[in-house]
């Protein structure tokens, strides 16, 4: 409740974005991620897959969310 | 023995695939099922939030092939150790294709940075495939660095050429004592057939098959090339010779 | 299609083989099984009288293998005419690989002669393959005179060299209007599937494979690499290019 | 019998020989050679095989005995 | 002996230079000059009756140079018989670089008409130089039906490629009793070096000039090429080797 | 311009020579003479106390050659650094080919230790010239660091190979700042005009030399192919083309 | 005079040609051609240089008059 | 005088010498080089030229004389 009128500035991928979701569980689910596919870097350390859910977000934090693709 | 080794598993396949510059998943799909292939390299890139594609790994059947993250992209070993961790992080095995490409516009690898990362990533546990010039006192500093492999190139990336590194390749084979794989601008079934002849233990391949009109069939021509070259090595090939020899008895009737 | 025709008949097998060099009968049967092959050539010799060896058609089944009698040894027209005769005589089919090669020291073909050759032997309805030297202009002559293929030749015989006369082969290939079959110098697979990837319609080995540790397997070694070739021709191969191109997508998350 | 006695001189594969054998399929049978597997010329023309019995030799004459080998 | 002897005549050049295709007679007589060359060959061509251009003859200085009138465009013995007694006719001395080419795409030599073509010449009491395929049994033909000169090709007329043809080259050489000129091909002085060192008597050039940005300078380069080539082969060049080996003596003081 | 400039020195030869395996003082100074270069680099070794011989400094005249100390049998950074610092003592220049060939077989540079040698000799104030293999990547390090001129082998050292590594050395030629030295393997004028036509600066020979009938005018012979490798550089040279294209105009009388 | 007044219907070079010239001199000098560096062949069979001025043309003569060109 | 009794042990280019001779220069003469031909490096420094006269050797000194021959 409170928490939804909070919102904050962090980063994604380079890109400067406001949300209101807390956790980096939440902002996956907010952009139609499935967190199996991507490994997420939350300012430059690689968080393991199983923190996503307890792990909350701070204003100016930046995530690399990165996936594999077709490369050689 | 004709099993492949590479650190502590075996493969009955010599033909290793890039997984990159396919036409669509389906192609790149054909292609592997035909080259017989059971490692395929992988790469790893931002996610587009405002449009997310699926990922790769929902194509490819991780049963059937060992998925093996490259590190392209890096330019030096800092971003391709970055990449490495990533891609273990991602549920990966500990294996990596190492890559470190400072030029980006023929994509050579860079002896020293490439050393650097190879020596801090075995030292973390992983099983490196390092992709290098063809050098054979680098590919001797790798090994001893502890890499799995060491994987020269046989020309520039995409250049489909063939074996232009072919003399060094040969010092590279006869005093490596980890496998051989020959990386890059391999262009057709011939030039993989080639590798194999000079006693290279597998190769690697990409555009070839990317580019090809059906990719699922050049899968299948490079698999037999392949396979061609190794039965060739196994079963001694003659030598090449200044003077031509008849391969008839030339004693005959038409002239007493 | 994917059969090859040469005059009225057609063969699944684009690979054909020689007869000649074999350490023994078992390693030259070993060898046609492994290589797959429908056509293997014979020459015809003198009996010696005092220490009459078996003749070598014992060794081969004929329902098998389309025998094509050769005629090395002959070093004019007339000797060649007067070779090609007598095979039909002994009761093969009246198929003739024609060899007319009067340097018995590189045993190169004899474009005049040869031509004149197969100019009669066509009229007496032999269905003529003649081996030549790599001149498309000679190849267009043996065409136009009604030979059933033209067979270039890649590099002098038992050289093992390979491909060596691609600029020419490439032409004749283009030209042609009978099937083109390499002959003489593929010392290797890969040889024969750079032939083959060229368009060749088909190779003829014989050195690579008579003096191989182990010639079954060099028969299978080859029967792979042929159809390497052929398979990546009908794929579609692509271009050799100057410049590198890189095999992965290089935008990244590494460098903003 | 009395063809036994007279012997004659021919030539095979270049070399001279004496025979009392009359006719080109007795000759094969002396030199222990199975029709089907040789060709015979004899003096330069082709004689077709089914022609071995009926064909009688004479001074002089030259056959050519020859077979398939191995060769390319 | 350092001279080039053809037929009765000495030269102290060994490069041949071919007059068409420059930009500009002024190109073309500095391309000449900065050669060295003695000998030129020239074409016949109808003039153009509403429009007659100079002939090239006045831009040729005759007392240097000596002119060799070629059968370009004859594509049958006939036609080429034709163009050598109208350049005789025409008061050149019965020199003719004898050239049939029926195929008016890649213009490679015919080995039939050529060898009748240039049996009635020799005739005819012409000093005849054939263009030829490398094939070294026409060569041979040739040289017995009484030619000056062979002259195989290294590569197709204006490739640019170089020596292609090597291995034919190097058994035409061997086995020549007149002077073999490599002709066609020839891109570049290391291309025209290279068959000197083979032992080539001469070559001859013409594409490489005429399309350099200074057909000048390039024509001192090939001459260059030419006399370092010539030079080499007397000078007696090393063995190609397999193995490396050292140009410093191995014993040391830094390892006791 | 045409001059040669390495660090603060012009030279107007574009040939260097190694003094090594000559049969005698005698054919070393002839072939440094024939070949016209300006730089001739020496070893450092161990006096032999029982039985000196007189040193290689008596027989070459400094006013005329540039010494040019070289690093070999250095087989780490640490030797070779040693040795460049003693040939400093013994009154050269501070100039040095940097040699480091940890393998004594195949004599193959150390592209590690090569680096690492140069940035520590470079700090000292030499003028570095590293021998590398071909790794245009590696070529960037060593400019980085300072170095004078990159010298990629075109072949391992004593093979007369040739210009084997011709792709890479093209792009270390393309990217380079300083001058590109092709190195090793050399074995003909012609080897040393094609790497010249390709753009390199300058090359540098031995063996050709040494073992050469008559080294003299072998000497000669380099000098005369890395000029005309030169000029024709300087001249424009034309593309190599896949189709035949005819040197005469073919429109004619003979057909109308 | 009289002669100019006869034209007559030759092929130079592949073209018909209609003239009212006599030898084959006065038509290499008609259409500017000086004979030292041109060959003729006057149907087919080559004219000696020598011969231009004496050899007059006829009706239907066939002309061939060819010139030296770069060309290799 | 005394000097000349007092032979001491050192290390040549690898090989142990007895020598009574105490400079580097000495040495040097002895063995008959002259000194520009040679580099020398005492117990692994670098002994410039000049020094050779002045520098004393002393028991077990290993000194290491280098010149320059041919090689690339």
């Amino acid at each position: 409740m409170l928490k939804e009128r909070q919102a904050m500035r962090i980063t994604i991928n380079g890109q400067p974005r406001e949300t209101t979701r807390s956790t980096v569980a939440a902002i996956l689910q907010e952009i139609n991620l499935s967190p199996e596919r991507v490994v997420v870097e939350l300012n430059r350390s690689i968080l393991p897959r199983d923190l996503f859910a307890e792990t909350s977000l701070s204003e100016g934090d930046a995530l690399e969310i990165v996936q594999f693709v077709g490369g050689g | 023995m004709n099993e492949l080794k590479i650190a502590d598993r075996t493969f009955s396949s010599r033909l290793l695939v890039d997984t990159g510059k396919f036409s669509s998943n389906a192609a790149m799909v054909a292609s592997m099922e035909g080259s017989g292939c059971e490692i395929v390299t992988v790469a790893l890139r931002r996610v587009d939030i405002d449009n997310p594609k699926d990922s790769i790994l929902s194509h490819i059947d991780r049963t059937k092939y060992l998925l093996l993250p490259n590190t392209s992209g890096a330019r030096d070993a800092e971003e391709a150790v970055r990449l490495a961790r990533l891609a273990r992080a991602a549920g990966c095995e500990p294996w990596v294709k190492l890559e470190v490409t400072p030029d980006p516009y023929y994509l050579l690898p860079d002896p020293i940075e490439t050393l650097k990362a190879a020596q801090i990533l075995v030292k973390e546990g992983f099983v490196v495939l390092p992709y290098i010039n063809a050098d054979p006192v680098l590919a001797k500093h790798l090994q001893e660095a502890g890499t799995a492999t060491v994987m020269p190139l046989g020309a520039p990336i995409g250049t489909n050429r063939g074996v232009r590194t072919r003399d060094q390749i040969a010092i590279i084979i006869e005093q490596a004592t980890v496998p051989v794989i020959v990386d890059a601008g391999l262009g057709a079934p011939s030039h993989a057939a080639e590798a194999m002849e000079m006693g290279a233990d597998a190769v690697l391949v990409n555009t070839a098959l990317a580019v090809a009109r059906d990719p699922g069939k050049m899968g299948e021509a490079f698999r037999k090339g392949v396979e061609a070259g190794r039965e060739a090595y196994l079963a001694g090939l003659g030598e090449q010779r200044e003077k031509a020899e008849s391969s008839s008895p030339l004693t005959g009737f038409l002239r007493d």
